[in-house]
């Protein structure tokens, strides 16, 4: 049984979620990302965040998943600030829907000074309605960079709670400095890009098992939606006990999202096939 | 299912982490040592990022711990400003080493 | 399908040979250097096996060609003789560097 | 289209030829390997031998794949040279059934004693009924030595013409000792134990095109039976003309097979289900 926290069901298949659910996934959180493309106006985003809340959970339901949604206008689209005030105009109205946790993931891409100005009004407005924070860091050579000026940018706010916002796609650079500063960290199991399987299991080994997690970020690109359960059997592997694996996948999500009484990871009977489409 | 209070792993050896994991990174070692022929072979200029991986490699040898973080932070861009303008979408793997370029401007 | 009557490959660059293949092998190093952290971690003697890796990532840096090989060659068996049983059926990945064993006997 | 000349179908599913066919495979080489254990009589091999010349080459026309053979008792089995000599005593039987191309994969495993003298009554065999050999190089450290002492014993018989053997299993480090004896080699695609793709059209990039192809020697270890259409894939990610992709993965294993009159790769129909089981 786990909780993938973090994986983009909106590019993955049926199969997929067919195979998530016979590998023990009970519960999913989707934030809002990217598209491959930028969307072109508000609308675009309205549709998309329709979809969070309402097909998509709808979709996971068939198979025995909880979804559970985060939404943003992404930090590869923030360079265009009008476009992104625009959306963030349209958040209010879809907080209340049944499975929105928070805003998310928001962050930085490039470090760039317009993504910083979004993510501080998309701080702002979790702040004023509320919400928890889902943070992405930058890929690569911007990820220790950004790290820091994401967290700066947090604290520099002064109303939003560290065990509220969960800073994802931590690598061995960044974990400490994330939970030094008394935020959660997701370790994101993705190719080449972020963490393996071996690499997040050193990491707890290394800075222990409290405020951390680990997702698949499954998406359109090359990515895995069953990282979680392999990075299970990377454990079992090394001789954890059967407890820690299911402190890392499935107590520790499950304690950062209750924070939100939406959140749920009972069991969920898997409901008909949907033919409201 | 075994308990432990403090969740710790069992203590292992480096005579089992490396019965468990020799053998794919002999691999990866032999598949890096290929790129690098690669590279060899090729024509045209050196390229940065080769630079920064041998530089990377070398730090595996130098005899000090926690080789993942300081490769990690040796690729990384240590300005701590944010960038005017965001000109590209992704990200290459690592700084230019041989560059001091301010990329905060 | 385009011809060629010897079958060459288009020539490359070392940049374009670092644009399809840098990220990935950025990526080996990583997974080298935490293997090696791994075994930093972990108790007990040193492993030949690690040892034969270390050496296998110096030759990496020694700015020769033909590394692939090299190494392949540094991990065999450099007897000559058949052994006189076969007491295990698999294989290890590498010699003992620190034996003269002379394992033909 | 593509051959794979040598992969273990005992080993693989049916969705492994359904695959293998989509990807393009049109005919294979299954040379006799090891059980992952030893065979405990000679009735083992007999069967054995009956499964590789009647039930597999039915199986693999239901995908409308032609399936071949090659016959021996493995070196890792060697060490019982009583067993081993029942076994080479059983093989004249089989070499005429309409798929048998001749002995393989024979060679060294721990480059032993008893695994030499074995492997020179295999090279015997193959001279007295004028058989093509399959050779399977040893494993990491031993694959060397291994390597030089497998063509010695080649060379000392006398009576087998280097172009008729195939020496598989070929790395950067014994790749040019065996094309410059002119025998051919084989490039084996296999997780970490072998050449990977890119290694592959490495060595063919360096060492050249003629007398080389790639197998997936797929078994009931990890492996891949796609492993020979990845490998294209890569060579035209390298931008390797089209012509050169199908030399490599198609003619020169035809090349090297047709020397038996009973090696086809002639597109086949597949046939109906085997309902004779």
């Amino acid at each position: 049984m786990y909780i993938d926290p973090h994986v983009h069901m909106v590019s993955r298949t049926t199969d997929d979620y067919v195979r998530m659910a016979r590998a023990g996934c009970v519960a999913i959180t989707e934030p809002a990302f990217w598209a491959g493309y930028d969307r072109s106006s508000v609308g675009g985003f309205f549709d998309y965040f329709r979809l969070l809340t309402d097909f998509e959970p709808r979709r996971a339901a068939q198979f025995g998943i909880r979804h559970h949604t985060w939404l943003c206008i992404n930090s590869k689209e923030s360079e265009d600030v009008g476009l992104s005030r625009e959306v963030l105009g349209i958040i209010p109205q879809f907080l209340d829907a049944p499975n929105v946790l928070g805003i998310g993931e928001i962050g930085l891409n490039k470090n760039s000074r317009n993504e910083l100005l979004i993510l501080e009004e998309h701080i702002a407005l979790a702040a004023k309605y509320q919400q928890m924070i889902l943070i992405h860091t930058p890929h690569l050579e911007d990820k220790l960079k950004g790290t820091i000026l994401i967290m700066d940018a947090i604290k520099a706010h002064g109303g939003i709670s560290a065990g509220r916002v969960l800073i994802d796609h931590v690598e061995e650079h960044t974990v400490k400095p994330v939970l030094d500063r008394g935020y959660w960290c997701g370790m994101t199991l993705y190719p080449d890009t972020k963490c393996t399987p071996q690499r997040a299991v050193d990491i707890i080994e290394m800075y222990g098992n409290e405020r951390i997690w680990m997702n698949s970020a499954g998406d359109w690109g090359h990515s895995d939606p069953l990282a979680v359960p392999k990075a299970q059997m990377e454990m079992r592997r090394r001789g954890h006990f059967e407890s820690l694996v299911h402190k890392i996948t499935f107590e520790n999500p499950r304690s950062f999202l209750s924070q939100s009484a939406k959140f749920s990871a009972q069991p969920l009977t898997p409901t008909a096939a949907d033919v409201t489409r | 299912m075994p308990e432990s209070p403090d969740n710790t792993a069992p203590i292992r050896t480096k005579k089992a982490t490396a019965d468990a994991y020799f053998i794919e990174h002999r691999a990866k070692v032999l598949d890096i040592a290929a790129f690098l022929d690669r590279v060899d072979r090729a024509g045209g200029e050196d390229d940065y990022r080769v630079a920064a991986l041998r530089v990377a490699i070398s730090l595996l040898l130098d005899g000090k711990p926690e080789r993942a973080r300081r490769i990690l932070e040796l690729w990384s861009d240590q300005t701590t400003v944010p960038i005017g303008k965001a000109h590209m979408k992704g990200a290459v793997g690592c700084v230019d080493l041989s560059s001091s370029t301010d990329r905060s401007t």
